[in-house]
């Protein structure tokens, strides 16, 4: 089956989005990305440590000929911030897409929506493909999609909290009424948490605590890879009702017994 | 001569273009990106710009993140 | 990875098991047996139509080269029906294996569990191997053990309900104190579901509704395969820890900008 | 003859093998089982028991069940 | 309102039966039992400590004018050893109640239903009132009614677990198919897991572990008294229904503004 | 116990704020008002129904000498829209107090945050007190702070919705945080659920929907009084830890039977 | 003489005060806000207020509202 | 005399009634139940009921239990 996933006219067949951040190795991460599927990754603009030879090291230890480099705004907690490290991302990389971070808060980082939608006004202007990091409020994810974002990236949960889903309502509803793709952005903890989100419609999920902090991230990018396909299938094939009783799986007659009902 | 490069209060021997500093600080001038003063350079011009005393630099490149 | 699930001495590769019954068609139950990579399915033991010809006519839409046939004791109430019909399955059949069920209500399907575990004692020192369906109660699980069980099978939720695991501490207390394989068998409505179970710890997953009742059952049946698959490695791999404030992905030092933390 | 098959009052012309009973009823031995008044009867012994009158004959397959 | 319990015909107007265990002080329980507004407190029936003085000391501290004593059969692993204990209670007490504990397993102290229906049915022909401790199990509940219990006690999680309701879709199927009242016993954490149990329908609640093991167990205490009394009244007023979409609350017209819609 | 709500000033001593909106009649309303033991209440304001006579009937209908009047902004879209009604509903009324609801959606009434901000800073600096309708979002919470609102109040669910408390982390956030009072405002559909809103450490309720909705509002609007009490209480009363296995309320020695240990 | 009353466009006999439109239209002032011309006008001047021609008069009250 | 009281070893100067016993004892009668040989002995059968020598007696009250 062809489900491709289309941003801004560029095509993935992976639906999975992974970070490159806390890995215990460049090798593991590496491997991770490999064994994850992915075709498209975030990075962090940050300057050069001129104390320590092998800038771009990072790099090394991703295969560009197929992942595509998402250098993001992460750190930054103003628009102009945000801005500034976009262009400066630009520069150092390919592209002009940006992962657009503006936390308002350090202790949550959740991000500061009015100065979100204000940075994506301006980066959109600037011939960026911009995918914003959101909150899960349906009515910022419409004014991101009016200001031109590429995608909507709302939040399941706190940036490596892990607690998976919270509001599964909304980001259903951002969903039912955008006309770009939503990725659910963080707060996937475990496999089953981006199947559920893939089940709710998203069209994609990034995340990078849940596979980088894992015991083992090449296996545990493997289940992602596995529960994103999984959830996404699962939406097409269009799932049963929900009951509280039960309904027989065998056929009630035909026994030989005496029995009243099939189980 | 002084400079502000990456935040921090820096001596160059003298006047040199954004291309030598690179060269001088063994940086492949193809993975960075290079501020001089706010304004972002293009690679094409690393050899041209020629860095002013008190000149404000940053040089960036990409690292793990999520 | 090699990693089989093993019961009774016999290997399987897959850990989803899936019912036949409820199929719009044998060929689509045939084409979603093969998208769910099962190898083994349930099948009820019932009179022959001796109106209708075509008797036997199901196993012919199942490869037996690769997929192990489960007879069920579905619809009896008593221990003794379902010893009979077990008896039955074993004559019809190739095996000595039984999906044992004594049910004891026909609004809910849940087992009569006192039956369950007498039944279980017949069929075992008859030669079975018994897998019996039962609810999620610990000590029920570990009466089935002592009674020779060759693996315990709670429910996660009533027969067809699709309500998905409605106790996962009950399961996962089922599974650290169990010496036997444990199969999440019912109530699994979507993919998620499935991996839900296998996060727990479950061994394995028994469906049939979930996937027969779905507008697509091949693609739901792929679904559950990745799921169950999905659920299974993110288990081995070690899911990260769950805290309620956020952790940055992101370096929170070597901002260009003046940000006081990375997200 | 009359037995009870499949739970259903039935007339046979006479005496017979379940062997010949399944074939009179075109079905392939191979995929049933028959419990012949309450003991189960093994293939191999089809063409050597005689159906005697108003016996209990059950002849079952397995049908689709979750 | 007048909306008494009523269980083998005695008349109960609260709806909550609080423990005697694990309390710091006797004076702490007195005054938690006087929060609660119990009428009904279980005890436990234990060999009398010829070492220390103060046999019975447990009762002075107990208001029996307006207190009904519930002794149960607390540590007992077999149906012989409850019904032993549940004679010697009768004979301690001034009644024939008991509140019936057969435990299965030390970890989980889950009920053995088995002997717990075994036991049931022994102290029933006795003349006992069996109010009998239970799984969430629909057959079981079924079969204690049948036995002759004068009320059915399913957990809603482990005792002293505090996990709340664990499966709200069993306890409801439970009421919504008993002859007799329905009584959560173990598991409720704080206030709003007693609401929901009464929401589902129960007509009461039993706990200990909440109250005696809260920092405050006199307030918490008051909590559960108005909690069972709240999920009771709205489990009676019929709550509003459940949408996924918001509904106005204020008038969408006669706005002086160029409103669209109100909220 | 003492233990009032005090809001700029004003100290309330019931911790639940009800609507006045949908009620089947203008006497339940009064008689549900009564029944919560509310002490202020929020109308709508709207212009005068010059073909009918009436006007300000509504107030006729509400003992303002013990319930204070809240007029809301119901219906605007805008900030200069919810500014401009929150003066009419001042010169209309006695106080400078005003529900602040700027609306960003009509199918999701979630409030379009940017506006709220900015027009709560404009009424605070015209001397309103200002209690804004706002998302769970921590970061628009520290705003209005910031901006000067007197209380933030979270919404639980959409309005109307009945669906509870969607994000308890996020509500949890806010109230660790803030510096002056949390009101849950919209989503409550059962008394469960405002005991859970102030469980988390609410530290008021404000609904209408559930009470007006209901199929006996005065009977739900006790409901929903003893439930703001009860879960007030366990907040205070300090809950127990949850535990996966369970831990008994009996003594676990002095049996006399041979039991190994106690439930 | 023409306003906008509610919204409405309305014929008034001619130039009258807020507190005699007020009363014209069998409302208890002390119940309700009016606005005119965008400007809220307080009780204590409604009696000193007169209504010009073609001015926009908003007369609001409190109704149920969540 | 020996007995066994409570699960323990123990000795009595005699022969007595349970009444006798609890009095020594200091156990108020009217809270506690006894058992005699896996037999419950109602209350006014203590004054009546004489400890014979190897007897097994459990003596129990109410405790605080959930």
């Amino acid at each position: 089956m062809v489900d491709p996933l289309v941003i801004a006219g560029r095509t993935f067949t992976s639906r999975i989005i992974v970070g490159t951040g806390k890995y215990p190795s460049h090798a593991v991460m590496k491997a991770a990305h490999e064994a994850s599927g992915t075709e498209m990754v975030t990075v962090a603009v940050r300057r050069v440590d001129l104390t320590a030879k092998g800038a771009g090291a990072l790099l090394e230890w991703i295969d560009t000929s197929h992942i595509f480099i998402l250098p993001n705004t992460a750190g930054c907690y103003t628009a102009d911030d945000a801005v500034r490290t976009a262009r400066l991302g630009r520069e150092a990389g390919l592209s002009n897409w940006v992962k657009l971070e503006v936390i308002g808060d350090q202790e949550t980082l959740f991000p500061d929506t009015e100065a979100l939608v204000a940075a994506t006004r301006t980066l959109v202007k600037d011939g960026f493909v911009v995918l914003p990091y959101t909150n899960d409020d349906p009515i910022v994810a419409r004014k991101l999609e009016d200001a031109g974002a590429a995608a909507v990236m709302p939040l399941g949960a706190p940036i490596g909290s892990g607690l998976g889903i919270q509001n599964a309502n909304n980001l259903q509803i951002i969903k039912e009424r955008a006309g770009v793709p939503v990725i659910v952005d963080a707060g996937v903890g475990t496999a089953s948490d981006a199947a559920v989100a893939m089940e709710l419609g998203a069209d994609g999920v990034l995340m990078n605590s849940a596979i980088a902090g894992a015991s083992d991230p090449p296996l545990m990018a493997a289940a992602m890879k596995a529960a994103v396909f999984a959830g996404r299938l699962a939406f097409l094939a269009g799932r049963i009702e929900r009951k509280r009783y039960a309904t027989a799986s065998s056929p009630t007659s035909g026994l030989v017994t005496t029995a009243r009902r099939s189980g | 001569m002084h400079v502000m490069l990456n935040g921090e209060p820096t001596e160059l021997p003298g006047p040199m273009t954004i291309a030598a500093l690179l060269e001088r600080l063994g940086i492949d001038g193809r993975m960075v990106a290079v501020e001089y003063n706010l304004t972002i350079i293009k690679r094409a011009r690393y050899a041209e710009t020629t860095i002013e005393p008190d000149a404000e630099i940053e040089i960036v490149a990409f690292v793990g993140g999520g």
